[in-house]
């Protein structure tokens, strides 16, 4: 079923001054693709080219750039409905991606998935899942193959701090410490579950003390920081690569955006918001790089124009794939049925 | 950025409503009449609903009374159980019923079961209301319809509002209920508009509705497909074809009573279901159907149900896997065969 | 004071076998064939499984291939789909299909859906399987009978042995299959013992059988009521009514073509099911019936189903809810009409 | 619905030695007599009185007596199919208790649950449920509705260490630890979930120190020890019913007998039983009763005497109980349904 797992799509950096090949300036340039893109989706969505329900991780690029960062091609990535970010760090076609979005037959998911179902089996990213908590157990089952295949990969599961207060986290949770499995268990911590507040979800808010309850070793890092999350990250990979035992980091962070685009986001302070944005990570680093010099303004410009050069030939390409024929509605039910057909 | 269609369900008209804006007043009412009645669920409260449906409640009755939950399906949904067993009258909602397969468990063996188990000591007068249907691009885990389901468990009663009316009118009797009543409030319905109901009318949770009186056929429906199969009559006239349309309400007990008199009549029956075909709730109304009105009936029963598949994301394969307008009149010319 | 029948399961006399044994000796040998494949769910091990039937298996295999697992339904069904995944070829045991329940959103969001949602790319090769059934008094929470449900679930398979033969041989072609297989066994059937199967013959899992040619009436049924139903058609015989028997051995997809060609012939069918009669699957049987067979059928379709009640403790009451040979002798003679 | 909870029915202690006022003694009583109801029941099941799964509370008795002996008649109880113990303790009549193991109209749940739904909704016992955690949500709801209806009244809520594990615990310790909700939770431990030894239940095997991780107070305490436990749940109920809040309470027990009729018991060591054994709860109190003369061999004997006696009368009487009428099947599926019929 799944073709061997390839290198992630590199991210072409041709443009970017050569002085740059301070690590960072990639990691600024990912989280600014991340956030054009879904700049972009935004317009999209508007205009009716995507539809159904659609989560932005524009605040919570740092998670998504330090995380996948530190993944090798052949580990696995367990992701929520909130994945857009995951999904272009790990390497999936943007124009795919897009595709998928505006349901067509060259999407990810060949347009079934939209949004919420992001999926690429050959970079084993697991989608994509819209049930909260629901893609735990898949995490912990696919680390048990890896322990039992001693294949000596890992296995990364995001989800958010809602997620925790489910029963399948808890379960997730205490087979992968009981098992010693080589699972990541990555909170994405942006204090809300829809409009409510981690106080109103969690009667412990320290979520990493929670994790640590089933003997886990856990930790909280900076989710606002690309460079802390990245090296919490890498830290943790490499813990459970060397003990293959499972462990959990935190991260705290924040979405910028309402939790979808459904959602009038009433609930939430706009001064909260407003200091939230103060530690905007995209700013930040880009005003460290330029503030030491790495990164001229012009540099900068060229980083933005290729981003929306790739944004814009993703579109034109999305928007030019076919649609699936319903006469292949029923395709993909059944394996049978997809060997019959092709 | 917010598309949502009239989040508030206000239409600024007095003699107007909402689908949305129905169940609201219903809530309303409910907890200003009887103060054991309370709402919880997750972001029932300061996000108003995750379709928008308790947006102000919160204002009027309070956090205890309008009870923001945690993620936890079956923790809330047994906890509204244990506290309906503790005297008070809780309307539990559950976002939808796609994650309402987390909370069965609770449902089925303690809701539904207790009662019987105890030997008729434990009542548990408990209302759950959750959003079905697909048709919104959701895509396969937000797109189910499995209504059917509960409507096998023996217990509880289940009700299908298809119109403003039933919206408004199905609450207070469902509380009434001595015993578990779930309500499914199928997607698209929250922003249809029409005149406002009446609300000192007493709603009724035991019959089927006939929507259209019609000759030839009974095309038998209920909730989100309600309009498209009065659509199809509507379309079927065009062919000389006249329609009956009965609207279930409830799907547990079904109302045979209703279906089967008109069948008497119609000699031809159609069976419009969101639900996937096989084992869907239009199986059960076939086989009843065949066990009470076998020989009144000139032509099979057809089924209109969705395909058989997780339902996809992209527009035009969702369409393609629910039950249409177009479907219905075909298959209803079908069974009246060389009439049309 | 231990009361359960030859838990181990072992006659003694190598020609003979038990229904337990005969599925202990599908996962022995679908382990040793192929060492992707492992055994996981609660008390699987230590234990030997609650109804016995992997008892010594552990002794053979490890810990890791025979694997105990904490009380946690959805997270172990779903580390089963996730090790499927991942390339592995779990069989996962849910003790009982009325803890199922719990692990029902894994089952249909992830294992069902997965290979759709994603285009195609990840199929999920899992085989699960749950005892199912009544009529060891076991009361209203262990008493389900749910495989009717989980045949409505698209991008399933769901499996029902009825006979020693097919618990022996539908286990390996099941976890060939590249999709997510369930195999309900009826608890009530492992300690009955037959000829011993040839363990080289090919499992069939895609056709219905019939086990009694007849040609008055078809009685179609599967899993547990097998035995009442082929009983009613010794009694029917001596009425002069000649009975054919169905099994449906796979009740997803369901083999129509097998049932029509027979109703074809017979022109009577009565549906012999355990599952709560509304919402039942033979319901979903009546229905093609008469999509499929209704200017075959000469009387109306009957179903013998269990009562619509949660299944009663006391001997006497769970008798009465469940299908019985008297009712189904009942229900044949009533279709055939004045034939009796 | 519910009938105003009335007084546990008092035991019978008239034929104890008026010296022994030592709340002891019928501490003594209460676990002998759970122990000789449940040695019965053993007669009684292989004679197929009794059918169905029955698991026995055989060594666990101190739990019993201990915990449900600091409750009010107007607190309420949340129970498990292991619950024998609990019911007579909280005052069931053991002729309804057999009556229902046998199937009788009589029977505590009209012959509709057997010994795994034991029932009673005068004395707030509310089962007796075989869902294993099944019983922790609605033992929140119940607190729920105490605390909305400001009845100062709590809820007990037992169940088993296996039972831990299920998402079930989780979600309902996070809701009454974040709702407050006065419900204590009590948590039998001993040792084992059917087959399966702790440690292969929890990768955290100290179970008060995982409630705690919820930000509820939990302690533990020594299940074989009348006192203990008696003391324990003291403090628990005097918490909850002063603080309004929940608390958690370990009870450290071992069950003598197999996990259920059906269950051969291979996978326990016959010395691990035969220690266990030595610390036999009603052994132990006995000794100590008699060592410091509270209780005379006499005394002794005359209450075994009352506790067969009670055990005669009650087999007599559930087995000259009726049968309910196979024409009241459906009774009690709805409450329409009783209405019309009565
Ligand atoms: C089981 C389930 N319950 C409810 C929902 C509806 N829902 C979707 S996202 C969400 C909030 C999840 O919060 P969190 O886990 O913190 O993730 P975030 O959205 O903040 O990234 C809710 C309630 C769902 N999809 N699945
Ligand atoms: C949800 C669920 N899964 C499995 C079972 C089968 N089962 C019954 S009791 C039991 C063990 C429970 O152990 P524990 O909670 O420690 O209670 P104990 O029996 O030791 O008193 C199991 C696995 C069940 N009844 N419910
Ligand atoms: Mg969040
Ligand atoms: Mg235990």
């Amino acid at each position: 079923m799944h073709a061997p797992p390839t290198e992630p799509r590199a991210v072409d950096t041709r443009d970017v001054d050569p002085r740059s090949t301070d690590p960072r300036v990639e990691d600024l340039r990912q989280m600014l693709r991340i956030r054009r893109f879904e700049e972009r989706c935004v317009e999209l969505y508007s205009s009716s080219k995507i539809r159904g329900f659609m989560h932005l991780c524009i605040g919570e690029e740092a998670v998504s750039v330090g995380v996948l960062g530190q993944l090798g091609p052949a580990d696995a990535v367990v992701s929520t409905y909130r994945e857009h970010g995951h999904a272009l760090a790990r390497g999936l076609s943007m124009t795919a991606i897009l595709a998928e979005m505006f349901g067509r037959q060259t999407g990810v998911s060949r347009g079934r998935g939209g949004s919420m179902h992001l999926f690429d089996a050959a970079r084993r990213f697991y989608g994509g899942n819209a049930i909260v908590g629901g893609g735990l157990p898949l995490a912990v089952g696919l680390a048990l193959a890896e322990k039992m295949r001693c294949t000596g990969r890992i296995v990364a599961c995001l989800f958010g701090d809602g997620a925790m207060a489910e029963g399948e986290f808890h379960e997730s949770a205490n087979l992968a410490a009981l098992w010693r499995l080589p699972v990541v268990f990555f909170c994405e911590n942006n204090g809300y579950a829809m409009g409510t507040a981690l106080a109103g979800e969690h009667a412990q808010t320290d979520l990493a003390l929670r994790a640590a309850s089933y003997g886990m070793v856990s930790w909280s890092a900076d989710g606002m920081d690309v460079l802390a999350v990245s090296d919490a990250a890498r830290r943790a990979v490499e813990f459970v690569r060397d003990s293959g035992e499972p462990c959990f980091v935190e991260l705290h962070t924040y979405r910028f955006r309402a939790h979808s685009m459904y959602d009038p986001d009433r609930y939430r302070d706009k001064a909260e918001i407003a200091s939230w944005r103060e530690r905007d990570p995209i700013t930040a680093l880009s005003a460290a790089l330029q503030g030491d010099e790495t990164l001229s303004q012009h540099d900068l410009d060229r980083i933005e124009a290729g981003i929306i050069a790739e944004i814009d030939q993703a579109v034109a390409e999305a928007d030019a794939a076919p649609e699936e024929s319903v006469d292949d509605l029923t395709l993909f039910v059944h394996s049978e049925a997809h060997r019959d057909h092709h | 950025m917010t598309t949502i269609e009239g989040v508030v369900g206000k239409t600024g008209d007095a003699t107007q409503m909402t689908y949305r804006e129905a169940i609201r007043e219903a809530i309303r009412e409910a907890m200003r009449r009887d103060d054991r009645v309370f709402l919880m669920g997750e972001d029932v409260g300061r996000y108003g609903g995750c379709y928008a449906v308790s947006m102000g409640l919160l204002e009027e009755f309070g956090p205890d009374r309008i009870r923001d939950t945690p993620l936890s399906e079956s923790g809330f949904v047994g906890a509204g159980i244990g506290a309906a067993l503790g005297g008070m009258r809780p309307i539990v909602e559950i976002m939808t019923v796609n994650f309402s397969l987390l909370a069965l468990d609770q449902i089925m063996n303690n809701a539904a079961t207790l009662l019987h188990m105890s030997g008729g000591q434990l009542a548990v007068p408990i209302v759950i209301r959750m959003t079905t249907g697909a048709g919104r691009q959701l895509a396969a885990q937000h797109s189910h319809s499995l209504e059917g389901w509960y409507a096998h468990i023996p217990g509880l009663k289940i009700l299908a509002p298809a119109t403003i009316d039933d919206a408004r009118g199905m609450l207070w009797p469902a509380l009434a209920d001595p015993d578990p009543v779930l309500i499914f409030e199928n997607g698209s319905l929250y922003t249809v508009e029409g005149p406002a109901p009446d609300p000192t009318a007493t709603g009724d949770i035991s019959h089927a509705a006939i929507r259209r009186p019609g000759r030839d056929l009974t095309i038998v429906t209920y909730g989100g497909t309600l309009s498209k199969a009065l659509a199809a009559a509507e379309d079927l006239a065009t062919h000389g074809v006249d329609a009956e349309v009965i609207d279930l309400r409830v799907l547990r007990p079904l109302d045979d009573a209703t279906m089967v008199a008109s069948v008497a009549r119609t000699h031809r029956a159609v069976i419009v279901d969101e639900g996937w075909r096989s084992g869907s709730l239009a199986a059960e109304i076939s086989a009843r159907l065949v066990e009470q009105a076998f020989y009144d009936l000139d032509a099979p029963i057809e089924r209109v149900c969705s395909a058989e598949v997780p339902i996809p994301y992209a527009r035009h394969m969702e369409e393609a896997a629910l039950p249409q307008v177009a479907g219905i009149v075909a298959a209803s010319l079908r069974t009246v065969g060389t009439h049309a």
